[in-house]
């Protein structure tokens, strides 16, 4: 018996080794939480679909967008807090691209009306490009000066596009425009028709039909979530091949030592300016994927604090890792970006609160007499600030606790074989014998 | 005093500072501080907001603001029930929110179950011409008729609340108003817009053997519309609470949108997923924007009563999205004709903050002043918000 | 080396043009000298409150090694602390003293009210800013022992993303705390000196002028203190070597306990001044000039206090000068960030370049 | 009489130990040198005196009164100077600056230490306004080493202080070194230039593999085949 | 006496060396940092195959000279001449692309990466270092089998410095020494014509120094070109057959170790009085 329990261990443990088995499981814990605290909010078949739903859609772009920065600063220590910029970049570019030229109806501005595959080149292209025109220059500054001025040019992107300057412009006669403040609609139909249009789709509309009793547009949502799982799963796959690779060697070596690499003859510039630029096109994508089928979009939703959200996601998974990057995304979403709110739900469910007081100094002057009910109160009706709070101080305190991240400590190595031991028959028959 | 405004004359007869009192406060400021020469200054609804001049320090007599009216046949009905509950004055959009929360439960009471496509068709049968008028103390009555299956035409207490083919509002009225220890109303404009109609269902399945009546708010409760929205949701709860006495029971459930498109998408998502067939909300013109493809792609109803934005009408919504807020079209008419007649200018600028609302109601006030009052526009400068100085954008604003 | 001499040599003839542009434009009447002057006036007032808040960063920068995104919380953060003091000392007993400390977190009590200004509530304001000064320096020794101190010896980045946690959460407590509201902190009447330049006026007010004692005040005093004590030489000891002071008996805990406590100090004075100045308080005007701060402080070359004055003073003044070119307020930000990136490309180290504290 | 006395030391860095069992003793006055080869934990038991080290166990003490866990200023208040491998000078201070540095704990500078400090190096005194930085790098042991004697230290800690010198320089600094020791003050000194140092001191430990190999006088351990053949190169 | 030139007269008579080849050719480099000038106008040859000794004074410019010959620093003045062909001023990178590689007197270990991953890296001629070919599916199985015999290169260069044992240690982790021999490997295993060493030995154990210098001979007899910085002065007369002095950034006298060492000039500002 218990052999069998230990042997169940051993196996359990060499399992739980395997990236695929630790996503499964964190994510299987994930998705059966947000059902059983769906179930508790009472909500329907339907309605816990759609929750789980938006998770993924959540987790896979975060996912991204944490890869992407997982090959610069995991793997290559660029310290790019820019990310919101390059998003920006991406996003926008596809949507000024595809938007009709008559800018008829809600949306004010023109576009150059492309098809939305090419649009969506366009803007990954323009993501790159915005890396590379950040690299050429930054690239070659301390870490922490390259960081401000990445953080600086996302800044300047996203005060850029706000501006009037840029509201409507024309380029070699071309009306274009970015909308200023007032941001774009995205008014060119569904880019995921290409896909939504197909025969085969509208089984699978009857399907989740019956399932969940999805309405089309509920399905199509739906497929959207898959198709990011699926890109996302590409990404992964992608940045796992170039950091198992002596490219990602390079990269590695570059984060330890730039001159010594130098040295060694590596072309380190190349190396760090190609990494940049594929890392900014990733997140360039990433930016389309989160927003493009949105009604609009507004600068706003490119401030700095995405670009943080990103780094928390990256530090709970542990810099270095992409597997860590993926699940770190998932915590992120499932714990500190969604959870809370939930959270707060299920309280609201079971308890009703009285009214709250109306200030901090209301909550606490009952403290001294003995009555916490007041800052209870309080505390919940201003949970959607602590949620932020929350966020810092989880920070610091994985950066305390544990600053390589969930998988971090594990460094994955960087070469496309396993490095192993060569087997000492091996290495007699070689020329082992003339150094003694 | 007058020959230092001579100095630099030229610039401005009035001034339109479009925008949140959040910026507005330094805006004042600055401007009393630096600019103060005689120039007037017109306000819409955003600054309006009583506090302003205490904030300032300065009276702001050289004031004059239009905001959306609650100038509905039954205004007065339903300020009484506000002050009755809160004690204190309903303040901007208050009875726009209360009269959508009331007509998204009668339209929920119409379809007889909760499902938005259903309460889709009844928006109109409820609120639209033809049927019995019943105001917001008539709303137990209004419950039973509409039960019952019969036409009912509520007459809210922000306007009459006729939809017209795209959700708008087919009326609208406007306050003029001024500083004068809070907000006092000197004068009202009411607007004819277009016509009611717009598709809707030819029967109503009414009933009352069902489960609760389900709606939802999903304003801003904090962020920079925090002060305008936690009223807004009070004045929703004061329509709910108004079915009491009824065989329904009404689950009225508020989420916050922090006045950030994130927060919006992610709480509205959740009232979604719990199943609310319609949301009242969002606040402002920009989240709604967003959230809108969100909503109509679940079949939910989306009705709010604060988002102005001439964008927000033609939206692609699949009829889901309504409004008792009018579209700014008709406020920077008012804006234009009280700067051309009320305060006799011939020249106009504008500073407006620079998004969706402040971009548009520019954009109406000039053309409006140039177009019917026959005025010459200057300046149009934004501003982004929570700047420590907005003294180069005034500078720019009042120049001629 | 040669791209290095031909971007100074671009940005240089950059420069010049732009200036001698204005200087013509000022002869011949393109552009209004008091306008000109108006916004020199205002970019240097803003590049004292950028500069005296740089110099904290600074000091931390170069001795712990790290990049401190908190600093612009710190700098909200002292003011809150100041102003509830101020608002206190005006309004004791006609005012709930919750709604007071907590500088009206609800209407109804604000500067108008309480009739604060310079001339009118002298000690209050007083009291407000060596509150703001002491109190943010205490907090920060706080938050050093809470966040930073566990990490102590852990690199430069670690610590970056340690101190984006605490900016994230003092923020956000800033706001549970005093509430999300803008508000007005002082009576808008106020003596003020109207200067005719030719075409127009500049006005400086009583505030300006008080904000320009006091920072000059502090950035003398701090020069002074570095100079007269050997805490300038271990500071920069420290900011060489911190294990070879370790070993050479500087108690190098207690420099950085001085450290973050006259940086945080400024900091906290900084935020004060500038809500004096602006006449209005919001929970994240420090966050929103944080990144202006780096420019300043990268602008002048980490560790040199001198070099964060002079980046502030760089800063704000072509903030406000880029107005001249480009009017409304869309380009500001972008001219300041734009200049600090510049500045990077020709000299990586800063213009006064290496370490230089005191 | 022994001055330092270290028994039983266990040390390492984080979970990883380096020293395991270590004795070490220093008289009054005396002069001891240790020796062994790379990453033997030379360095690291001079850390550990130090207490810069991660501790594990065993028993420092220094004038029969226990050191372990005190911080770094007090460890020098006692009477321990240390001057460490490398990077010991503050490179953007200058030479005198650098050597106030090594009295911060007093009030006021020694102006007759920093004197005699001069005394032994003359050329940081024709130097004291360069910076630290811009001097050699046998310059610079000799600032290192200035900033150590000033507070007349009864015990000097050095690592290979003759690392990297010049030949002639090689030769002084052995020479000051024992000057420092004929005035009194005792000193451990880590070397790699092992025959020299042996020749000079009065006592040697071997340090192999964090552990005590050999302890016996310099000229033993000199005259010693096996050590001759392992560690000192033939 | 009559061997020893000075200055930069270097080039005027030839030494007594096996193959007259240039393998290396300084000449007049400058150097200056600010108001120092740590290399002024230094002028040298390296033959081909040759072990040539590189000593001066601390501070004489010998590091600052191989920076400047590999590139980490821009030289103010003067070339550098590598097998023929002019790299003064050429990237770090490219240096190493002509055969020409240095360590560094403070050893420059990836510390967080392995001994292995250590060595994999330098390799010229990876394939595997275009990011496409890495990626895509039917390219990265030539740079599988590329790997595959690095690998055994690695292992065979681990064994010829008997650091098997430390083979999947994290660099960082290794001692002063190991890091030394982790240096050179690494340097080899570019496959260098020539090899710039700066003070390979300091801080080495005197026995394991003894197996690097069997190494560096062996190394010799293969071919390789050797330019060592060195304070050693035993160990530079017994192992070099040239050696260059250098002093205050020029270079003051060149020739064999024996005229060297009784060259006054050299003897008062290096070697000191009494050798
Ligand atoms: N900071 C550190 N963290 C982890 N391990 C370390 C650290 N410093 C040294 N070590 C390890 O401790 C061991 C002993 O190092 P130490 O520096 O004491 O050697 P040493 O005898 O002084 O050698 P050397 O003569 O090369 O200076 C080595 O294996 C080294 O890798
Ligand atoms: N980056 C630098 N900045 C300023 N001065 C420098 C720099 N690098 C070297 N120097 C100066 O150049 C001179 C030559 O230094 P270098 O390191 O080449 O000497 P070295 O001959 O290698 O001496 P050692 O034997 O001590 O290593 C010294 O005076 C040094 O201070
Ligand atoms: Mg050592
Ligand atoms: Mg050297």
């Amino acid at each position: 018996m218990s052999t069998n329990a230990t042997d169940t261990r051993v196996r359990l443990e060499t399992l739980w080794e395997h990236d695929a088995v630790k996503i499964l499981a964190i994510f299987g814990v994930i998705y059966l939480t947000y059902a059983l605290i769906g179930l508790a909010l009472g909500y329907s078949l339907d309605g816990i679909v759609n929750t789980l739903r938006r998770m993924t859609y959540l987790i896979a772009v975060y996912g991204m967008v944490t890869l992407a920065l997982n090959l610069h600063w995991g793997y290559t220590g660029i310290f790019n807090i820019g990310i919101a910029g390059f998003m920006a970049v991406g996003l926008y570019v596809t949507m000024m691209l595809a938007k009709p030229t008559d800018p008829a109806g809600a949306a004010q501005y023109a576009g150059l009306g492309l098809p939305m595959p090419v649009a969506i080149v366009g803007g990954v292209v323009a993501a790159g490009l915005a890396g590379l025109i950040v690299a050429i220059p930054a690239l070659r500054l301390r870490a922490d000066y390259f960081a401000i001025t990445t953080i600086a040019f996302a800044e300047i992107v996203r005060l850029g596009i706000t501006s009037g300057a840029l509201q409507e412009f024309s380029l070699f006669g071309i009306e274009l425009g970015t909308g200023g403040g007032r941001g774009l609609i995205g008014n060119y139909g569904d880019p995921m028709n290409v896909i939504f249009e197909l025969e085969v789709f509208s089984s699978f509309v009857d399907l989740t039909n019956s399932l969940f009793g999805f309405g089309p547009r509920q399905a199509r949502a739906l497929a959207y979530s898959m198709v990011l799982v699926i890109v996302l799963t590409g990404i992964y796959w992608l940045i796992q091949r170039t950091s198992r690779s002596p490219f990602g060697r390079v990269l590695k070596a570059i984060r330890e030592d730039e001159e010594a690499a130098q040295s060694l003859g590596k072309n380190t510039n190349h190396f760090k300016i190609k990494v940049f630029v594929l890392g900014c096109a990733l997140m360039g994508l990433a930016g389309i994927l989160w927003r493009f089928r949105r009604t609009g979009v507004t600068p706003e939703a490119f401030r700095p604090h995405v670009t943080f959200y990103i780094w928390i996601a990256l530090i709970i998974g542990g810099a270095g890792s992409n597997t860590g990057s993926v699940l770190g995304s998932g915590l992120f979403v499932a714990i500190l970006f969604e959870g809370p709110q939930y959270f707060r739900r299920l309280v609201e469910q079971v308890i009703t609160f009285g009214d709250a007081p109306n200030t901090f100094a209301g909550s606490v002057a009952p403290i001294l007499s003995g009555n916490t009910a007041p800052f209870v109160r309080y505390t919940f009706e201003e949970f959607q600030t602590l949620q932020f709070v929350l966020m810092g101080v989880a920070l610091v305190f994985l950066m305390h606790r544990r600053p390589e991240g969930l998988l971090g400590h594990r460094e994955e190595t960087a070469a496309a074989i396993p490095l192993i031991r060569r087997s000492n028959d091996d290495s007699t028959a070689g020329r082992g014998g003339d150094s003694s | 005093i007058g020959d230092e405004g001579d100095v630099e004359s030229g610039g401005p007869d009035v001034l339109n500072i479009i925008g949140y009192p959040e910026s507005g406060i330094q805006i004042f400021r600055d401007f009393y501080s630096d600019f103060d020469n005689g120039t007037e200054i017109i306000v819409p609804d955003g600054m309006q907001d009583g506090d302003l001049p205490n904030e300032v320090g300065n009276e702001m007599a050289n004031v004059t603001g239009t905001g959306p009216s609650s100038d509905g046949p039954n205004e007065d009905a339903y300020t009484d029930l506000y002050e009755d509950e809160y004690d204190e004055a309903p303040g901007v959009f208050t009875a726009h929110t209360f009269d959508a929360v009331a007509v998204c439960i009668l339209a929920n009471i119409a379809a007889g179950e909760n499902d938005g496509e259903a309460i889709r068709g009844q928006m109109r049968r409820i609120a639209n011409p033809e049927g019995d008028e019943y105001g917001p103390g008539e709303l137990e009555d209004a419950a039973a008729a509409a039960a019952d299956g019969e036409n009912i035409n509520y007459q809210g207490a922000s306007s009459t609340v006729d939809f017209d083919d795209v959700g708008d509002p087919a009326e609208a009225a406007y306050d003029v108003w001024e500083f004068d220890d809070g907000i006092e109303t000197v004068d009202t404009v009411t607007f004819e817009g277009s016509e009611p109609g717009g598709e809707m269902d030819d029967d109503a399945p009414g009933g009352t053997d069902r489960d609760d009546v389900m709606v939802s708010m999903l304003l801003p409760e904090t962020g920079d519309l925090g002060q305008l929205g936690t009223p807004m949701a009070q004045a929703g709860e004061l329509a709910a609470d108004q079915f009491a006495g009824t065989d329904f029971d009404i689950d009225l459930q508020a989420e916050d949108t922090e006045t950030d498109e994130d927060t919006t998408i992610s709480n509205g998502g959740a009232l979604i997923d719990a199943g609310y067939p319609t949301i009242v909300g969002a606040g402002s013109s920009g989240n709604t924007v967003s959230f809108v493809g969100n909503s109509s792609s679940a079949n939910v109803v989306q009705c709010s009563p604060s988002s102005t934005a001439l964008s927000l009408s033609n939206i692609d919504d699949d009829g889901y999205f309504f409004r008792t807020a009018p579209s700014d079209l008709l406020q920077g008419q008012v804006m234009a004709e009280v700067a051309a007649s009320r305060l006799e200018a011939d020249t106009v600028a504008t500073l407006y903050v620079n998004n969706d609302y402040g971009q548009q109601l520019s954009e109406q006030f000039v053309d409006a002043f140039e177009e019917e009052q026959g005025g010459e526009g200057l300046n149009q400068v934004s501003f982004e918000s929570e700047q420590g100085s907005y003294s180069g954008e005034l500078e720019s604003a009042l120049s001629d | 080396m040669t791209t290095e001499q031909l971007l100074t040599l671009v940005v240089g003839l950059g420069a010049f043009l732009l200036l001698g542009d204005l200087f013509i434009g000022i002869l011949n009447g393109t552009y209004s000298i008091s306008r000109v002057a108006r916004y020199a006036v205002e970019g240097t007032l803003y590049g004292l409150i950028i500069g005296l808040a740089g110099i904290g960063l600074s000091m931390t920068y170069s001795i712990l090694n790290f990049a401190n995104f908190a600093h612009g919380d710190y700098v909200t953060s002292g003011a809150f602390f100041g102003w509830g003091v101020t608002y206190l000392v005006a309004g004791w007993g006609t005012a709930n003293f919750g709604h007071l400390v907590l500088v009206g977190p609800q209407r109804g009590v604000g500067g108008s009210q309480l009739e604060i200004t310079i001339t009118s509530t002298p000690v209050a304001i007083m009291a407000g800013l060596l509150v703001a000064g002491v109190g943010t320096a205490l907090f920060v020794y706080l938050i050093d022992r809470i966040a930073y101190k566990p990490m102590r010896g852990s690199g430069g980045i670690p610590l970056l993303i340690t101190s984006i946690g605490v900016a994230f959460a003092l923020r956000y407590l800033i706001v549970f705390v005093y509430s999300n509201r803008t508000r007005g902190t002082t009576s808008g009447d106020l003596p003020s000196l109207d200067l005719l330049l030719v075409d127009g006026w500049v006005s400086v007010d009583a505030h300006d002028a008080t904000l320009i004692i006091a920072a000059i005040a502090l950035m003398l005093g701090v020069h002074l203190m570095l100079q007269r004590t050997k805490l300038g030489k271990a500071m920069r000891a420290m900011s060489d070597n911190r294990d070879l002071a370790l070993v050479t008996g500087i108690p190098t805990e207690q420099i950085i306990r001085w450290t973050w406590m006259i940086g945080g100090g400024l900091a906290g004075s900084a935020g004060y001044l500038m809500v004096l100045w602006t006449g209005t308080i919001d929970w994240q005007f420090g966050w929103l000039l944080l990144l202006l701060i780096f420019a300043a402080v990268i602008l002048g070359g980490i560790g040199s206090i001198y070099g964060a004055i002079f980046g502030g003073l760089t800063i704000g003044i072509s903030m406000h000068l880029s107005m001249v070119w480009l009017p409304g307020g869309d380009f500001t930000t972008i001219t300041a960030f734009l200049i600090m990136i510049l500045v990077l490309m020709i000299k990586p180290a800063g213009l006064f370049g290496g370490k230089t504290t005191a | 009489m022994s001055m330092l006395d270290v028994s039983g030391l266990d040390a390492g860095y984080g979970d990883l130990q380096i020293l395991s069992d270590v004795d070490l003793e220093v008289a009054k006055e005396e002069y001891v040198v240790i020796v062994g080869p790379n990453g033997a934990g030379k360095s690291t038991a001079m850390k550990s005196v130090f207490g810069l080290t991660t501790y594990m166990g065993g028993l420092i003490e220094f004038r029969d009164e226990e050191i372990t866990g005190r911080t770094p200023d007090e460890i020098i208040h006692q009477g321990i100077g240390y001057v460490p491998q490398n990077d010991n000078v503050f490179p953007s201070l200058t030479v005198e600056e650098n050597l106030e540095m090594g009295a911060y704990i007093l009030d006021e500078v020694p102006e007759a230490a920093l004197e005699s400090v001069y005394d032994q190096f003359p050329i940081l005194r024709e130097r004291k306004d360069q910076k630290a930085g811009s001097m050699s790098g046998g310059q610079q042991q000799m600032v290192a080493m200035g900033r150590a004697l000033m507070l007349d230290p009864d015990l000097l800690l050095l690592d290979e202080p003759s690392a990297g010198l010049a030949p002639d320089l090689v030769d002084e600094m052995f020479d000051h070194v024992d000057a420092i020791n004929d005035n009194g003050t005792a000193l451990l000194v880590v070397e790699q230039n092992a025959k020299e140092a042996l020749r000079r001191c009065d006592r040697g430990y071997v340090l192999v593999q964090g552990q005590n190999r050999y302890v016996d006088s310099g000229d033993a351990l000199l005259n010693d085949e096996e050590v001759r053949q392992q560690f000192l190169g033939g | 006496m009559s061997d020893t030139e000075i200055g930069s007269q270097s080039d005027t008579v030839q030494p007594e060396g096996q193959q007259n080849d240039v393998e290396l050719k300084v000449d007049g480099l400058v150097k200056r940092f600010g108001g120092i000038t740590a290399v002024d106008s230094a002028s040298f040859e390296v033959e081909s195959g040759s072990m040539t000794g590189l000593i001066g004074p601390n501070g004489a410019g010998k590091s600052t000279t191989f920076h400047c010959i590999t590139g980490i620093h821009r030289p103010d003045g003067g070339s550098v001449r590598f097998q023929g062909n002019d790299i003064t001023g050429i990237r770090p990178y490219q240096c190493a692309d002509y055969g020409l590689v240095r360590t560094f007197q403070i050893a420059r270990e990836m510390a967080n990466m392995t001994v292995l991953e250590n060595l994999m890296l330098p390799a010229k001629q990876q394939s595997g270092e275009q990011l496409w070919r890495s990626v895509m599916p039917f390219a990265r199985r030539d740079v599988i089998e590329e790997e595959r015999e690095l690998l055994e290169r690695v292992w065979d260069i681990l064994e010829f410095f008997e650091i098997e044992h430390i083979a999947e240690e994290k660099a960082g982790n290794l001692s002063g020494g190991q890091r030394k021999l982790l240096e050179m490997a690494r340097a080899l295993m570019i496959e260098p014509e020539m090899l710039l060493l700066d003070e390979p030995f300091a801080g080495v154990n005197p026995t394991l120094e003894h197996k690097l210098l069997d190494h560096i001979h062996e190394l010799r007899e293969e071919g390789y070109t050797f330019l060592i910085v060195e304070h050693d002065m035993d160990l530079i007369m017994e192992n070099c057959e040239r050696v260059i002095v250098m002093h205050q950034g020029s270079v003051l006298a060149e020739g064999n170790p024996e005229t060297i060492t009784s060259n006054e000039q050299v003897i008062e500002a290096y070697l000191g009085g009494d050798v």
